[in-house]
């Protein structure tokens, strides 16, 4: 009697345990030194999004009336903008903005474009086809072009950038997460699966995830910088975040009428944004790299 | 004569292909009228050369594919009319060992985790799943602690076995084994041949044995089914069939079979042409273009499967069954 | 404001002989594109730029005298109750197809300006004054008006807007007029490249010109290249590369001009309000005087004279600048100061109280505005975000397209609205401030009868003192009332290359090409 | 192969209508009536009324849609609310200007990116190609306006080498060409290197090597032919979204083209412009897509495969 | 002597980033001229580093050390270019998938004249009038359309001939096929090992084939090499090796092989060990039925047995203090 409660005690805990396991993950980031890099430069980016309101030295709304396009000097390490505000402030600032932006953005882009492609590739058939083809004719559109045209639709502001950018590139993302999961869905363990009778739930939630969570991680990771892009894009067209919120492409937009008068100001925000994207870039690439289905055998 | 436990009668499966939508479809016949039946205990050897439809077969009996036509008895009851959920409830005595045993377990989870999703699929209650999982582990000659590894940690035959114990946890009755043993090396290959015949013996299954290694089918099978272009030209026991094969087609695929023999003196048939496609087979009897006896008549009629003392064989050659004696 | 003419070059005075040579192309850069060329539906100052060289006027006002005189019109008189006026047309004046100019011609092209499906896109609205129109003969143009107006003289002298339209042209070409105008003025169109250049040559049939230019004939240079350059910072470079001769530049980029002895910089303070906010009077917050007064002390005008124009312009105290007609001299002494410490005192007392957030808030509501703004005055609308907000308002910036804004105001729905105007006459309020234009101009909604009155009386009146006193009370009540928050009167920065000579500008700021001549 | 083309042309109309609905949705998504935006403000509501009714726009739905359809099939995409012209007549003179711009910009893309991508995959985990893979890096996350302004500033503002007045001639292409270039080369340059060393490390690679061919035969005409393949289809996409307009490329070099327009377009809400705009990138998209679907006949003979597969 | 290929000592290693890895190790042998050897061995074992070795066609993180010599000449010493001049002049190889071994988007006629422009340097007419003569000799008849036609409109056994068509093009005197056959059906098979073997006597070329397939050996080989974990473990011609195996390792693959005779089979415990963690002394040890003391302490060394084959294996070894390591640099 003992014993058998001995046993089935261990049993329950094996059959619940690593649905999502461990993936050997870190383990494998850590071989690859660019990865460490662009993840402890992201890292250090993040840490100023999540801080940088209370280690920035002013208010990144105020003005000093005093002090109008100053170049960069003790009191101002980056210089100040048209109209007396602390450019360094301001970027620390922007940070914040820039990433919930970006991120929340893929966000929408992943949660609809994932259901889209495991639906779309799942279900097959019909569906597929009438989801696919929405796809095409939403990607025969240039990304920026339907985001401009969401933002008209909706009115400029930051959340509705987010928005546009996000729904502008879900078409892509589908793609991608179709492919991927058509791969899951040929291979040998789905089928295995359902020669044993497994339910369709069981295998879209235990086989197909798990198995695509990294390829969904890798092009996320891609997507990421090119959601910065468009959004610091957007704000630079001036259809973004509105002023005064510290945007960096809304930044580049107020700065680019000085160029020849305040370089500072067209110079700090671009290389925020470059060095920003590059450390997403660089993760993904090592992402891609080591989960790439090819070169993992 | 006991009624056989599985038994296939007229089975057909097509392919659809369709280039786009402008185009005509045109169909691919995987499985053109196959008659087949296997008895409780026994083992069925399915040999062909790749494409032949061996995998499709042995899908359709399992309901993986939707057959177009014909009957599939087991136990007596016809599972191409049952719906989803009888065809489930049968899957619980009829299982499937893959081909590859790199791709068919999920690399995401634990060898226990693969196990216990049959015993999930059909609600085996919670108590008996552990001792189950580790009562079948160890018959396939592994150990509980293999239960929380995952399949990259285990060579290619350990894997076999996961895949035999995943098909053997529900205690089924008839294992379809689609090439289980082609991706492995010879040293490997005996292990599973033998515990395949192991569990065989233990647990009193019946197989449908697809293989297309003549050697191995030879080694385990009792019955063996010689499959060409979707049809099947030969059936016989294993040692009518090795021993007298009919069909020319059978014969020259034995006598293609290499042998690790240096004095093997047999007379060598080789076949001229490579298999044709099943989206556009041959007029009359398919095997025709390569047959070295082939007449006239084999260019416009389709030979039928016939009889004779439990050895069918479909070839104009036989159709009297008179030539038999006569050879 | 007189005319700011280039200052004779050392070179020009010794050697008279070799001025004004003939031939040559100008290249001006323009900031935007006109959406058409066809007066009559718009009312851009992108169009009105360029439809000016292709067009003439009635009458003109001369820059020394500030009279109006006839030019298109040989003579004109106004009947004495101010509602017949009529014109003798000069004869003899071409368009660029040849057809002649007769009253007709401008029977025709006012007609067509006040029918029903073009009024509301332009001028019509302002000929609506004109009851009938009648050509008794060829020469002459007898228009019969439904009240006096002193406006639409100032109109008649606007060589765009007004300009008598090819009749020919127009039916020829229906739509597309606005494509391929033809006027009567010293250029004609060439060519019209989507954006990027409208390209006028010289029309050498011209024999009317302005009297007040030295040169009578055509034109000298052969064409005139008007090229889109939306960005200043592009204008700059195109300046000094020598692609461009001429263009507009905030000071900031002007002053780089000043030391180039490549360049000459015209420099001419804009006769208008560059900026004011106008706040809706039917906010309920708004409503609140002290409230608008609080308004009106919290922003420090001279800082963003400095911020956004470089210093270069002038803090404006009330609805009219310091250099137009009826401007009052003593207004510095009634108008407000920047104060914020008074500010908060008349919020305190209106009963807005500070609350966690540093915001002001009134049983329970947060003193909340919306400010209406568009991308070129992004830097005032933040400037000024930021100084309401150190008297506790919150203001949100919503930065529209032009016609968005339009939109919104005319709905009503906004509590602050960045503004600007350019005029000839401080009738220019009369949109801006009756009450009948409430829902179009008058965005304010300001209902005032004392206002109302004295609008009024300001058309009505021509004679000059009595109509400048009428103006000086409308300052006063205007400033009282805090009805806008006016801010500055800007400077503007014409830049041209040497080799271009005889630019002058218009008090209203336009370009006046007529004694161009390039070295 | 024809049928195959047949296919893909059908599957582009499919494509095309589609985008035509979304156009059309367009008028209903876009805030701001466009019969005020029309007559501007002053127009009194009879006014308004009226060219509704004029235009259809009370007709329901679906027959709007047919007679839009009917219009446009008939080459009238309707007429700008801003400048009164014909959206068509708009949208064409802007169209050379935005070719000039995409074809200039993507050859230089190509050839920059191609050669380095090809060093880079020879010289394969060297610091050459680590040095070239980093420069690629930087360039697909460099912010296209930014380097647009810094190219301004430097070769015009401080060097003034080149005019950047927006016209159309050569010298004013040549740095928006440039950007454009250096921008997409980053991508082209990867997407070589990695086709290419993919490609090197196929078994028909091993075969060539076998049959002692030379390396620049193994190279160029074994390797590159394949890589060519994805290659054709990445740069076909990018020649699409560049005839839609460099938007943010032509905004800040003050391009005359397409892009231009769009933004203006757009936030000047002059709606048959947009969905003028909108139809012209789908129908480029789709003919551009063709012209690579016939490039990829020509390049792999394995195109009627590959449709195969994706039929089923 | 009249060997076409000898090779010894040869080893190869991969250096990869956990460390090198070594797959040949110390690998003797010899190709008689007109011979025909196999080299048998399971999955992993370096059948096909070995091949490649030959030809020198491994990836750069390989080095090479021992000695090749091919018709005289030493292969390990020659530069590139020399190499290439030899590469499917007098050294031809085909692979094992005929699927992937031929570029997808070059035309057949195409893909075989290059050896042809590349070595003999004819002009255009005679090359293709020589390509079309090929393709009739390993048996394709509609040479003209084949020609013009590409890899993928062909099946499997097709290519293959195509392959080997491209390796005999400059009758070379060394063939080596890396599993040519694996990959097609028995019936295919056949007719490929057959065209194997009649072109062989027809341009009296030698051949390495190298294969898992013990039959595969019986039917075209003279002589066989069985590899184990990259050593060679046992050398013998056909017919001994096949009649009489020495090393357990052969015995028990022997064995293995499904027979209908046999109720059960025999079977070899374990599985063969990963590069890595390769035994100490031989290497068969841990999964060999006789194993004694001896065999997990020092690896034997290869020698030969009789006559007709050598063997690495204690059990055959009389004097067995013999050092190892001194033996090899002897041998
Ligand atoms: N899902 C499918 N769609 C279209 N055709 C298919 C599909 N599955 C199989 N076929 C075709 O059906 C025929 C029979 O295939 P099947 O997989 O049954 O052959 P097989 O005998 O198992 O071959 P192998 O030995 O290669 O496994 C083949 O020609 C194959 O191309
Ligand atoms: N380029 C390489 N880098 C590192 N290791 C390699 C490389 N190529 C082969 N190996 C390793 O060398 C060992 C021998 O491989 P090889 O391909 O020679 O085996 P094989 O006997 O041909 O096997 P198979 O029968 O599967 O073809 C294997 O363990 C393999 O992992
Ligand atoms: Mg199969
Ligand atoms: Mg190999």
């Amino acid at each position: 009697m003992n014993e058998v409660t001995k046993t089935v005690a261990h049993g329950a805990t094996q059959a619940k345990s690593p649905i999502f396991p461990k993936l050997a993950f870190w383990g494998k980031i850590k071989q690859q030194r660019a990865a460490k890099l662009s993840l402890m430069v992201l890292l250090l980016i993040s840490v100023i999004g999540i801080i940088g309101p209370w280690i920035a030295p002013y208010d990144p709304t105020e003005s000093n009336y005093e002090a109008f396009l100053q170049g960069p000097s003790a009191k101002h390490v980056l210089g100040t903008d048209a109209i007396g505000r602390d450019l360094f402030s301001r970027i620390l600032y922007g940070t914040r903005v820039t990433l919930v932006v970006a991120v929340m953005a893929v966000g929408i882009t992943v949660a609809a474009g994932t259901m889209i492609g495991v639906i779309s590739a799942y279900v097959g058939g019909f569906i597929d086809h009438l989801l696919m083809r929405i796809m095409d004719i939403l990607l025969a559109l240039p990304g920026i072009i339907l985001a401009l045209a969401i933002v008209a639709a909706l009115g400029p502001s930051q959340t509705n950038a987010m928005i546009a950018i996000g729904i502008s590139s879900i078409p892509s993302f589908a793609r991608l997460i179709r492919a991927a999961t058509l791969v899951i869905m040929s291979s040998g363990y789905v089928e295995a699966s359902r020669s044993i009778g497994t339910p369709s739930w069981w295998i879209i939630l235990f086989q197909v995830l798990p198995n695509i969570t990294n390829v969904l991680f890798v092009y996320m990771t891609l997507f990421v910088g090119g959601a910065i892009l468009d959004t610091a894009a957007l704000g630079f067209i001036g259809l973004g975040a509105q002023p005064p919120t510290p945007e960096w492409g809304t930044m580049l937009n107020e700065g680019k009428d000085y160029l020849s008068d305040a370089w500072w100001l067209a110079t700090y925000p671009g290389l925020a944004i470059t060095i920003v994207v590059l450390a997403v870039n660089r993760l993904g690439d090592a992402l891609r790299d080591i989960f790439d289905p090819r070169t993992q055998k | 004569m006991t009624t056989p436990i599985l038994e296939v009668k007229g089975l057909c499966k097509l392919f659809r292909m369709k280039k786009g939508w402008l185009q005509q479809p045109h169909y691919v016949h995987a499985l053109n009228g196959i008659d087949v039946s296997v008895y409780e205990g026994e083992t069925l050897g399915i040999v062909g050369e790749s494409g032949c439809g061996k995998s499709t077969l042995g899908k359709c009996i399992l309901r993986l594919l939707d057959p177009v036509q014909g009957e599939i008895r087991f136990q007596g009851n016809e599972i191409g009319k049952m719906n989803k959920n009888e065809v489930r409830a049968v899957r619980r005595n009829m299982q499937m060992v893959f081909q590859n045993p790199f791709e068919t377990l999920n690399p995401k989870l634990t060898i226990g985790h693969i196990l216990t999703e049959p015993l999930i699929a059909h609600c085996v209650p919670r108590e008996q799943r552990q001792a189950l999982l580790e009562e079948t582990i160890e018959i396939v000659g592994m150990s509980k602690q293999h239960l929380s590894r995952y399949p990259h940690e285990f060579s290619g035959g350990q894997r076999q076995r996961i895949g035999i114990a995943r098909a053997l946890i529900l205690r089924p009755k008839l294992i379809i084994a689609d090439e289980p043993v082609s991706a492995l090396d010879v040293s490997i290959q005996s292990q599973i041949l033998n515990l395949l015949q192991d569990l065989q013996e233990q647990f009193s299954l019946t197989y449908v044995f697809i293989s297309h290694d003549l050697s191995v089918v030879e080694h385990i099978a009792d019955k063996v089914a010689v499959m060409y272009l979707g049809e099947i030209i030969e059936f016989a026991e294993k040692e009518k069939l090795f021993g007298r094969p009919l069909h020319p087609y059978t014969q020259a695929l034995l006598s293609a079979k290499p042998i690790t023999d240096p004095d093997d003196t047999r007379e060598q048939i080789v076949l001229s042409g490579d298999l044709p496609s099943p989206s556009n087979p041959p007029e009359g009897c398919k095997f025709h273009p390569r047959c070295r006896s082939r007449m006239e008549i084999c260019k416009v009629e389709l030979p039928k499967l016939s009889e004779k003392e439990g050895h069918s064989v479909a070839c104009h050659l036989y159709q009297s069954f008179a030539a038999i004696d006569s050879s | 404001g007189t005319l700011a003419t280039k200052p004779d070059t050392d070179e020009g005075k010794k050697d008279a002989n070799i001025s004004e040579k003939k031939g040559g192309t100008i290249t001006v850069a323009i900031p935007s594109e006109p959406d058409t060329l066809d007066v009559h539906k718009s009312t851009a100052l992108s169009t009105e730029g360029v439809a000016l060289n292709l067009g003439g006027a009635l009458l003109y006002r001369d820059p020394q005298t500030n009279e109006v005189k006839p030019h298109l019109a040989e003579s004109y008189s106004i009947s004495e109750d101010g509602k017949t006026w009529t014109f003798r047309i000069r004869q003899g004046v071409t368009f660029h197809d040849g057809t002649l100019l007769t009253a007709q011609t401008y029977k025709r092209t006012f007609e067509r300006a006040m029918s029903p499906e073009i009024a509301p896109k332009g001028v019509g609205m302002v000929l609506g004054i004109i009851k009938s129109i009648k050509t008794p003969d060829d020469q002459t143009l007898i228009l019969e008006l439904n009240e006096p107006s002193a406006t639409l003289l100032t109109y008649f002298t606007s060589a765009s807007w007004m300009q008598p339209l090819s009749v020919d042209a127009v039916q020829k070409f229906g739509d597309q007029y606005g494509r391929n105008p033809v006027g009567v003025g010293p250029w004609k169109m060439e060519s019209w490249k989507s954006g990027d250049s409208i390209t006028l040559i010289q029309n050498d049939a011209y024999r009317w010109a302005t009297p007040f230019f030295k040169n009578q004939g055509p034109p000298r240079p052969d064409k005139l290249v008007l090229k889109l350059i939306r960005n200043p910072q592009t204008a700059v470079a195109a300046l000094e590369s020598g692609t461009i001769d001429i263009a507009d530049l905030p000071a900031k980029d002007a002053k780089k001009f000043k030391n180039n002895n490549r360049f000459t910089v015209l420099e001419q303070t804009k006769r208008g309000l560059g900026l004011f906010v106008e706040l809706n009077l039917n906010n309920e917050i708004l409503q609140d005087k002290n409230v608008r007064k609080a308004l009106q002390m919290a922003v420090k005008k001279d800082a963003i004279v400095q911020s956004h124009l470089q210093g270069e312009g002038i803090v404006a105290d009330g609805p009219l600048p310091a250099n137009l007609f009826g401007y009052d001299q003593s207004i510095a002494q009634y108008a407000y100061k920047y104060n914020p410490e008074d500010a908060v005192k008349l919020l305190e007392e209106a009963g807005w109280k500070l609350n966690a957030q540093g915001i002001r808030e009134k049983a329970g509501k947060p003193l909340h505005l919306e400010l209406l703004s568009m991308e070129v005055w992004s830097q005032p609308a933040q400037l000024m975000q930021g100084m309401f907000k150190a008297i506790g308002v919150d203001v949100k910036i919503i930065t529209l397209e032009g016609s968005a804004v339009d939109q919104l105001t005319a709905a009503g729905t906004f509590d602050l609205a960045l503004d600007g105007y350019v005029a000839d006459d401080p009738d220019i309020l009369f949109p801006f401030m009756h009450s009948t234009q409430i829902g179009g101009m008058n965005r304010s909604a300001i209902h005032d009868k004392t206002i109302d009155s004295l609008l009024e009386k300001g058309q009505v009146t021509m004679k000059s003192d009595d109509r400048a006193k009428i103006y000086e009370d409308l300052q006063k009540r205007a400033v009282e009332e805090a009805f806008w928050i006016p801010i500055y009167t800007e400077k503007r920065f014409v830049v041209l290359n040497n080799r271009v000579q005889g630019l002058m500008l218009d008090p209203s700021g336009l370009k006046l090409y007529q004694d161009v001549w390039v070295k | 192969m024809k049928q195959y083309l047949l296919n893909r042309m059908l599957s582009g109309v499919i494509v095309l209508l589609g985008i035509s609905i979304f156009s059309f949705a367009l008028v209903h998504f876009i805030p701001g009536d466009p019969v005020r935006i029309m007559l501007g403000e002053k127009a009194t509501k009879a006014q308004v009324e009226q060219l509704r009714e004029q235009m259809g726009l009370n007709q329901p739905l679906p027959h709007q849609y047919l007679t839009y359809i009917e219009k446009v099939i008939q080459g009238d995409f309707g007429t700008s609310l801003q400048t009164e012209r014909p959206v068509i007549v708009e949208i064409m003179e802007r169209f050379p200007a935005t070719v000039k711009l995409a074809f200039a910009g993507i050859g230089i893309a190509v050839v920059i990116g191609l050669t380095m991508g090809i060093i880079a995959a020879k010289y394969k985990n060297t610091l050459l190609d680590f040095m070239l893979m980093a420069a690629a890096s930087i360039g697909l996350s460099l912010p296209s306006f930014w380097l647009g302004l810094i190219i301004i500033m430097l070769f015009s503002v401080q060097l003034g080498w080149f005019p950047i007045a927006g016209g159309t001639g050569w010298k004013d292409l040549v740095l928006p060409a440039c950007t454009l270039g250096v921008l997409s080369s980053a991508m082209i340059s990867r997407l070589t290197r990695s086709g290419m060393v993919e490609v090197l490390s196929h078994d028909y690679i091993r075969t060539a090597r076998a049959k002692g061919l030379r390396e620049s035969i193994i190279l160029f005409r074994h390797a590159l032919c394949n890589v060519m393949i994805p290659v054709v289809t990445v740069v076909g996409l990018q020649i699409a979204t560049l005839l839609g307009g460099a938007v943010i490329i032509e905004q800040v070099f003050n391009w005359p083209g397409i892009g231009t327009l769009a933004i203006r377009a757009i936030s000047a809400r002059d709606i048959p412009m947009i969905q003028g705009i909108v139809l012209l990138m789908g129908f480029v998209y789709v003919v551009v897509n063709m012209m690579v679907d016939l490039l990829y006949g020509l390049i792999d003979p394995r195109v009627d495969l590959i449709t195969e597969k994706e039929g089923r | 002597m009249d060997n076409v290929l000898e090779v010894t000592g040869l080893t190869t290693r991969f250096s990869k980033e956990s460390g090198t890895i070594t797959v040949v190790d110390q690998l003797d042998l010899h190709v008689k001229r007109g011979e025909t050897l196999g080299i048998v061995g399971e999955s992993g074992c370096g059948k096909s580093a070995t091949s490649l070795s030959l030809m020198r066609l491994l990836d750069n993180n390989a080095t090479l050390t021992g000695s090749i010599r091919f018709n005289g000449k030493e292969v390990l010493t020659l530069s590139e270019a020399e190499m290439r001049s030899l590469r499917g002049k007098e050294m031809a190889m085909i692979f094992q998938e005929p699927m992937h071994s031929l570029n997808p988007v070059l035309t057949i006629g195409r893909q075989i004249s290059e050896v042809l422009h590349e070595h003999e340097g004819d002009s255009k007419a005679a090359v293709k009038q020589r390509v079309l003569d090929l393709l009739t000799v390993v048996g394709i008849s509609r040479a003209e359309e084949i020609y013009r036609d590409y890899p993928h409109r062909l099946s499997g056994g097709m290519r293959q001939r195509v392959m080997i068509a491209m390796a005999i093009a400059c009758n070379p005197s060394l063939l080596i096929a890396d599993e040519p056959t694996t990959a097609l059906d028995v019936t295919i098979q056949a007719q490929i090992l057959n065209l194997i073997k009649k072109i062989r006597k027809d341009i009296g070329m030698s051949v390495i084939m190298i294969t898992h397939d013990l039959g595969v050996v019986a039917e075209v080989c003279d002589r066989v090499m069985v590899m184990y974990a990259g050593q060679a473990i046992e050398t013998a011609d056909v017919r001994s090796l096949l009649r009489n195996p020495k090393h357990p390792y052969t015995v028990g693959l022997l064995q293995s092989t499904p027979r209908q005779r046999a109720k059960r089979l025999h079977s070899i415990k374990g599985s063969v060990p990963t590069s890595e963690n390769k035994p100490n002394g031989c290497r068969f040890a841990p999964r060999c039925d006789r194993v004694m003391t001896i065999c997990w302490e020092r690896n034997p060394v290869f020698h030969p047995v009789d006559q007709h084959s050598s063997c690495r294996c204690w059990l055959f070894t009389q004097d067995k203090d013999h050092d190892q390591e001194s033996s090899v640099v002897g041998g």
